[in-house]
């Protein structure tokens, strides 16, 4: 039970009526659940999807290249060499789904050690490294990563390290604010007191208090990197070929776009699909989690 | 304000000093180097590209070379480019404008329509048209920029020829309107995320000011609603608007990127891209240092600016 | 004494998510021009939700209803006016005007973008036809009426500058700029310090005297009851549980609830020296979608019965000289009080 | 060396105008003035990349070449036949004008007295010795030095003549000069620092064109130089738009924004739909670039002759030819491009037979493992692949590669690198497996090859030059010594020929195709030309005109 709908005046004063609990906002939140149900649908067909047709993603047949979509046992089409463009777009969806979610693992556990070493030490450390941060904020995320991308050898790895590189800033910043909040609380000073080492309060005591952001600010993560992957491999500088994802997809299509149009939307719309999904599950874990998620 | 400024400026330059050692140690330190695409020329040969390198200075030692640039950058030298020898300020702001109108005109599409859907969102929360927005919204932050302009190429150009595919103007017809038509797709693309998260943060920038007490005073003291709305909701609600506009800079920058490569539009983004494909350094070098400059620069306006709209922030 | 405002029979309830509920039940009550009347309550009482339906601030259908009525009685031949369902344009045009409202939180119900001066030249140039020098005029007077020193100097100062005290001023000025006939005044000094509390109090008997208007004051000090209510109504869970002249509810309360809210205020005898003595009430008011069976106030009393208090809701009684009670067993309350 | 010493206008032009004779007989002061009167409207030329290296001596691409033809001239030009047309020169030196001495070493230049710099000045032998020093200036950052490096004593006879000597013969010199444009002495030769000069920005020319604006990342635009002394120009000014997406660059071709699509042109899928836009011609313009994939000789497993013969076996060039590159280009045996004189016709046709590639590698030991690999003393038959990323089409015939090699039990991982990475100490210092490029092996139309193929080439091997697949053959090696110092074409093909074989044998590289480039014009416009001797197709613009 909330009181969303009472009058401004209402909201604080009442706010003892509502009884939520994380989870129970989480799965009223429709779209969140649609966005959970869409990921794993789209994970699941990823998985499970080429071992259903009757074509691998790497068996080249000319003849049949440039298939509209329907044709025979082609699902989706076929690709300028003739390959399937359904057992593609499933395989590539493994890898740029990996890549998202792991160059947000990646950037997560980056973005909280330096925010927690930041926002724990203070003083000169913390200092420095949260001007390192801001210093890295200052460039334009993709100006940097294009300029990571190209001068190093493009694999997936290659990918997944890059993004993480220039995406782990907010999340340092969010840690280190948050812990820099809870560092002279009372549990903090209990524990410091009662002899614990620094790591011990900040991985044990400190970060599970901070989980809340992190989480929300990781899902986004998740949209964002798999957004980044494929402008990067769209250009060109990201995973290489024959290794699919859907960003390289998209290279190739773009010179069919007047001959062979589905080439291009049907990678494309799987993006889309794939982050509104992610998306639309960051936005119900900060409803979730988020004490002020009503503002929002 | 002095002691603000003075504070403002300082950290500006130290996080300049930081961004140019992170951009410079990336460039020089991957493999590879500017030199390549001469490789294939006839009758090149490593011996040749080596006597180039020498007469370019590339193969003196790093911080030599850092030293040098960054004692030439502060007197506003930024080096020349590798490719045609003018200054690489000059190339940047040779290609100011188009990124300028690029950005501006998309700004101000999304600040309008952004500021409008925000509105009418938080005015009508929950209605069927808050929850359209919301989730429209959200698909616009999750089509990416490039497909989406690739698509409307595919559309309005190849399929409808109502718009040219790209670039800013077509040569010999320099007119407002010739202008006007090639802005439209690459305003409207850049335009789309920022609207989507205009219109987010508008909605609950708008929902925060509602919520406070002074919006109930005003509509005790029987203001209409439009004077609510304008001169008490709007006015607060606009302010953290701006710092947000200065955070997303970078944001905005990224997507003139994106949007300028799929529109060949002769601005920022697009000349940076070239640079990077054809390893001219000092240009990639200096575009990266007036990315970060602009982006300091866009946020120290913008405290100005709050500070100027808003009484209760002081400047210290 | 004549009647300015009616209330009868008021009933405010919220939608919200699909679920309806109701928050305030069958109040009813009258104001008197130049008479205070105080709501007492705790926070979620629905005392203040009663004061925003008076003021129609609160949200539009279906996001809420109201039943019953709510009149305003004319003087200066004026007819009477049926507030609820009244149009907004022709409620907003009462708002200011015949009815003004204070509130708690002085800090932040002023708008800290603009100066004070513009928000009370707004007040009344939003009712009546005057240039704004004059406007500006008027808001000197009225700075000076309600006790700010350098007033002239003041209309160009932004609400963050002053202290909470002058807020506070600052805001009745505002209410009072077009002489109301009711002030609305929801826990006004709630948020100031002891003296500042006094200085308010004061002001606003003051101004009283001054204007003859009816005031309702909502508060849940019965400290604050005492120095300034005429009359004082209870409320709980949304309804009226004990009404009457303030001298009476003071000196002998029959309900338990009344009572517990008196041992809460920290009495100049008891301050210092016997703080056990003060109590608070356990427990929490109500959710209004799962009130309690019966009274809803029996889980939290100290008099409860079981088998009486928990089975059907009480009626409001009549304990003689209009003093009305919400419980069963107010006689037993008060008889043991005169043992 | 066959010189035909007419002026610089090719058969067409002269069967056009209807009048040769005349011509030949008007001098260039006439046709500089019919030209002026002639000069009209415009071209917009598109290209995908971006001309920014306005000075032809600094290190630049092919694109810029396109501008250098038009602001500048060499001394003479190589024409579409592969012959040298003079240009600057009155004739072009030879040993049977007397112009180069039998032996190679002494060079008389008889230079033109009737141009101008676009500036007003007039062009003088002073310029050529300036230009050549310029080349050799260890201060000037030049793109090459090859050739140039060998002049000593340049004299200037007098303002029109000059003659200068060679410190060893080397028959690709006329080639080197065909694409040396002279540069004005007056304004560069006061220049404190030659890398940092006015002329970068601003440069000045005797070419039919002069330089008129550049607008960075968009366009150049040229003004026709109504002083010209030879052909044309025959428009008022030329544009060279950039516009860096090929979707885009063939979308303004088809609405018709630009007139001409050049460089790398239209990609071949879309040749049978260019072909039906009305008012188009779309024509073949063949590259001297060769497609071939290379491999390391310096890695052991392609030491192995019977590996690269495998290799060559199961190499499907039908396929990528016919399906990936819609049969545009044509393919090929030789490393010189089909057009050249020296281009040997007899060699052997490489067959495609993937099973006895197998039976190849079988009986040279290289057996299956368990993995379905090929194995040989341990060695497993696996190696990458390399290219620049984002190629599409290049990438697609390395995956059919793939699938082929794949089939035979050898395993061709493809390993792509950004350009940067790749075509620098990767490529140069030979760290590849194997690496899938499109080299052009010759010298202009000269076909001296010894910076890719002679043993002394080698930079990993502290050689200088581009044998970058380390190819060592010493019969090969004299035979390329021998036919740099050789100027009588005729025996000098007999060396090249055999040289072409020998490397075919060898197999230190698998030639797949020689490039051809579709480009595109708008009908009507004349003169449009592609010259395989010269890197673009704007060589000609002077020739260019509206009917």
């Amino acid at each position: 039970m909330s009181m969303n709908t009472a009058p401004p005046a209402m909201a604080a004063k009442e706010r003892r009526w509502i009884t939520s609990r994380p989870v129970r906002r989480f799965v009223r939140h429709r779209l969140a659940i649609a966005g959970l149900v869409m990921i794993s649908a789209i994970a699941l067909l990823c998985v499970v999807g080429p071992w259903m047709l009757p074509h691998g993603m790497l068996d080249i047949h000319i003849r049949d290249r440039f298939s509209p979509p329907g044709s025979e046992t082609y699902l989706l089409g076929t690709d300028a060499m003739g390959r399937d463009l359904a057992a593609r777009l499933f395989m590539a969806g493994r890898v740029s789904l990996m890549v998202g979610i792991a160059a947000m693992v990646l950037s997560t556990f980056l973005g909280a050690v330096i925010g927690l070493v930041a926002g724990y030490f203070g003083k000169v450390i913390g200092t420095v490294l949260m001007r390192f941060t801001d210093a890295v904020l200052c460039f334009p995320q993709i100006f940097l990563l294009l300029v990571l991308a190209a001068f190093l050898e493009p694999n997936a790895l290659m990918i997944t390290i890059i993004i993480a590189l220039t995406s782990w800033m907010e999340i340092a910043r969010i840690v280190s604010a948050e812990i820099r909040s809870l560092r002279e609380r009372d549990f903090v000073t209990a524990a410091r007191v009662s002899g614990a080492s620094h790591t011990w309060i900040m991985f044990r005591e400190l970060l599970p208090n901070t989980i809340g952001p992190i989480i929300v600010a990781a899902t986004l993560t998740v949209a964002r990197a798999i957004l980044i992957e494929a402008y990067v491999s769209f250009l060109g500088y990201g995973i290489q070929p024959p290794l699919p994802s859907w960003g390289n997809m998209l290279n190739n299509a773009q010179q069919f776009l007047d001959t062979a149009p589905w080439l291009a939307i049907v990678p494309g719309v799987a993006i889309t699909l794939a982050v509104t999904s992610f998306n639309f599950i960051g936005d119900g874990l900060r409803d979730a989690l988020d004490a002020r998620s009503d503002l929002q | 304000m002095l002691r603000f400024l003075t504070y403002r400026l300082a950290h500006s330059l130290l996080l300049l000093f930081l961004v140019s050692v992170i951009g410079f140690m990336i460039l020089h330190l991957a493999p590879g180097g500017p030199l390549s695409q001469f490789a294939l020329s006839p009758g090149m040969s490593q011996a040749e590209l080596e006597k180039i390198a020498e007469r370019m200075g590339l193969n003196r030692p790093l911080p030599v070379q850092y030293l040098d640039w960054a004692a030439r950058f502060v007197t506003a030298d930024w080096g020349e480019s590798f490719r045609d020898g003018r200054a690489v300020l000059d190339i940047i702001f040779g290609h100011l404008f188009a990124t300028l109108l690029l950005i501006l005109t998309s700004t101000i599409l999304s600040v309008g329509l952004g500021t409008l859907v925000g509105v009418l969102g938080a005015m009508r929360r929950y209605s069927a048209y808050d929850y359209l927005a919301t989730v429209g919204a959200m698909v616009a932050l999750s089509i990416p920029t490039f497909w989406f302009g690739l698509v409307a190429i595919y559309v309005f150009s190849l399929r409808l020829g109502w718009l040219p595919s790209g670039n800013m103007y077509t040569i010999g017809d320099e007119s407002f309107l010739d202008y006007a038509e090639h802005l439209i797709m690459p305003s409207v693309v850049l335009a789309l995320v920022q609207v989507a998260i205009w219109s987010r943060y508008m909605r609950s920038s708008i929902l925060d000011v509602v919520g406070q007490d002074f919006v109930r005073t005003a509509r005790a003291k029987g203001l209409t609603r439009r004077r609510v709305l304008y001169v008490h909701i709007l006015r607060n609600a606009l302010i953290p608007m701006i710092t947000l506009t200065g955070i997303q800079l970078p944001t905005l920058l990224s997507g003139a990127l994106v949007t300028e490569t799929v529109f060949t539009w002769p601005g920022i983004g697009r000349l940076f891209l070239d640079s990077l494909g054809y390893n001219d350094y000092p240009v990639v070098m200096g575009v990266l240092m007036f990315t970060a400059m602009f982006v300091l620069l866009g946020n120290l306006i913008a405290d100005l600016l709050v500070a100027g709209v808003d009484p209760r922030v002081r400047l210290e | 004494m004549s009647r300015v405002l009616s209330v009868e029979n008021l009933g405010i309830g919220f939608r919200s998510e699909g679920q309806d509920f109701t928050v305030v039940r069958d109040v009813s009550f009258s104001l008197e021009a130049g008479q205070t009347l105080a709501l007492v309550g705790e926070s979620g009482s629905g005392k203040s939700v009663t004061s925003l339906g008076i003021m129609g601030l609160l949200p539009p259908p279906p996001q809420s209803r109201t039943t019953g009525r709510i009149v305003l009685h004319g003087g200066d031949g004026d007819g009477d006016i049926e507030l609820l369902g009244l149009p907004e344009s022709r409620m907003r045009r009462l708002r200011g005007d015949r009815i003004a409202m204070i509130f708690q939180e002085p800090l932040t119900s002023l708008n800290p973008v603009h100066t004070i001066g513009d928000q009370i030249v707004e007040a009344i140039r939003s009712h009546r036809r005057v240039s704004r020098a004059k406007a500006r005029t008027r808001a000197v007077e009225l700075l000076e009426q309600v006790g700010i020193p350098d007033p002239q100097e003041r209309l160009g100062t932004y609400p963050h500058e002053l202290s909470g005290g002058m807020r506070q001023r600052i805001m009745i000025a505002i209410a009072l700029a077009l002489e109301p006939d009711i002030l609305i005044a929801d826990e006004p000094t709630t948020a100031l310090d002891v003296t500042v509390q006094a200085q308010i109090l004061d002001l606003l008997r003051r101004l009283q005297k001054d204007t003859g208007m009816a005031m309702l004051f909502i508060t849940h000090d019965f400290g604050v009851v005492a120095d300034i209510a005429d009359r004082t109504i209870v409320m709980y869970a949304g309804q009226t549980v004990e009404e009457g002249r303030t001298e009476t509810v003071l000196s002998d309360p029959l309900m338990p609830y009344t009572i517990g809210l008196m041992n809460a205020v920290p009495r100049l005898e008891t301050a210092g020296l016997k703080l056990g003595d003060l109590k608070t009430i356990e427990g929490f008011v109500p959710d209004p979608a799962a009130l309690p069976q019966g009274c809803s106030f029996h889980p939290r009393c100290a008099y409860m019965q079981e088998g009486l208090c928990d089975t059907s809701p009480p009626s409001i009684e009549d304990a003689g000289g209009g003093h009305m009670v919400r419980c069963k067993r107010w006689r037993q309350i008060g008889e043991g009080r005169e043992t | 060396m066959t010189i035909r010493n007419t002026n610089r206008m090719n058969r067409r032009t002269l069967l056009r105008t209807g009048a040769a004779g005349m011509t030949l007989l008007m001098s260039n002061a006439a046709v500089g003035r019919l030209a002026a009167q002639e000069a009209s409207g415009q071209v917009v030329i598109g290209f995908s990349q971006e001309p920014t290296v306005m000075h032809p001596h600094m290190p630049h691409i092919e694109v810029d070449e396109g501008i250098h033809f038009n602001l500048f001239d060499p001394l003479f030009i190589v024409d579409t036949e592969g012959n040298f047309q003079p240009s600057l020169a009155r004739e072009v030196p030879t040993v049977e004008n007397g112009g180069i001495s039998e032996d190679g070493l002494n060079w008389r230049v008889k230079l033109r007295d009737d141009v101008t710099w676009h500036d007003g000045e007039p062009f003088t032998a002073e310029d050529v010795k300036f230009t050549i020093e310029l080349n050799q200036n260890p201060d000037f950052n030049a793109m090459r030095r090859n050739g140039h490096e060998l002049v000593r004593n340049i004299r200037i006879v007098n303002d029109h003549e000059l003659t200068w000597e060679m410190a060893e013969p080397f028959a690709p010199y006329p080639a080197i000069l065909s694409w040396t444009f002279i540069v004005p002495a007056h304004a560069l030769a006061d220049a404190e620092n030659p890398n940092q000069t006015d002329f970068r920005s601003n440069p000045i020319g005797t070419g039919p064109f002069s330089f008129g604006e550049r607008v960075a990342g968009n366009y150049i635009l040229l003004n026709a130089n109504k002083d010209y002394f030879g052909e044309g120009p025959h428009l008022e000014q030329a544009i060279f738009r950039y516009i860096p997406d090929m979707t885009v660059l063939y979308t303004q071709f088809r609405t018709g924004d630009i007139d001409v699509i050049g460089l790398q042109g239209i990609q071949p899928d879309r040749y049978e739909q260019a072909q039906q836009i009305p008012d188009r011609e779309i024509v073949i313009a063949p590259s001297s670039a060769v497609e071939s994939i290379t491999f390391n000789m310096g890695n052991p497993l392609f030491q192995d002759p019977e590996v690269r013969r495998a290799l060559s076996l199961a190499l499907d060039r039908e396929t990528i030819v016919e399906a990936l590159y819609y049969g545009i280009p044509e393919k090929t045996e030789s490393f010189l491009p089909r057009e050249s004189y020296y281009y040997n016709e007899k060699l052997p046709e490489a067959e495609f037979d993937p099973e006895k590639a197998a039976q190849v590698l079988d009986e040279a030991g290289w057996l299956p493992g368990a993995d379905g690999v090929r194995e040989k003393d341990g060695v497993r038959l696996a190696f990458k692949n390399s290219t620049t990323a984002g190629n599409n089409v290049r990438e697609q015939a390395q995956q059919l590669i793939q699938e082929t090699y794949a089939s035979i039990g050898v395993e061709m991982e493809i390993s792509n690198l950004p350009p940067a990475v790749m075509w620098g100490e990767y490529w140069m210092m030979s760290q590849f497996d194997s690496v899938m490029v499109g080299i052009t092996f010759t010298t202009g139309p000269d076909p001296d090859v010894s910076n890719y193929l002679h043993s002394s080439s080698i930079s990993a091997q502290g050689g200088a030059g581009q044998n970058t697949w380390q190819y060592e053959n010493e019969r090969v090696d004299e035979l390329l010594e021998q036919g740099g110092r050789m100027f009588v074409p005729e025996k000098r093909k007999e060396v090249y020929d055999e040289i072409q074989r020998l490397v075919h044998e060898d197999m230190p590289f698998l030639p797949m195709f020689q490039y051809a480039n579709l480009r595109g014009h708008k009908t009507g416009l004349e003169g449009f030309d592609p010259n395989v001797n010269v890197r673009i197709e704007t060589w000609n613009l002077n020739e260019w005109r509206w009917a």
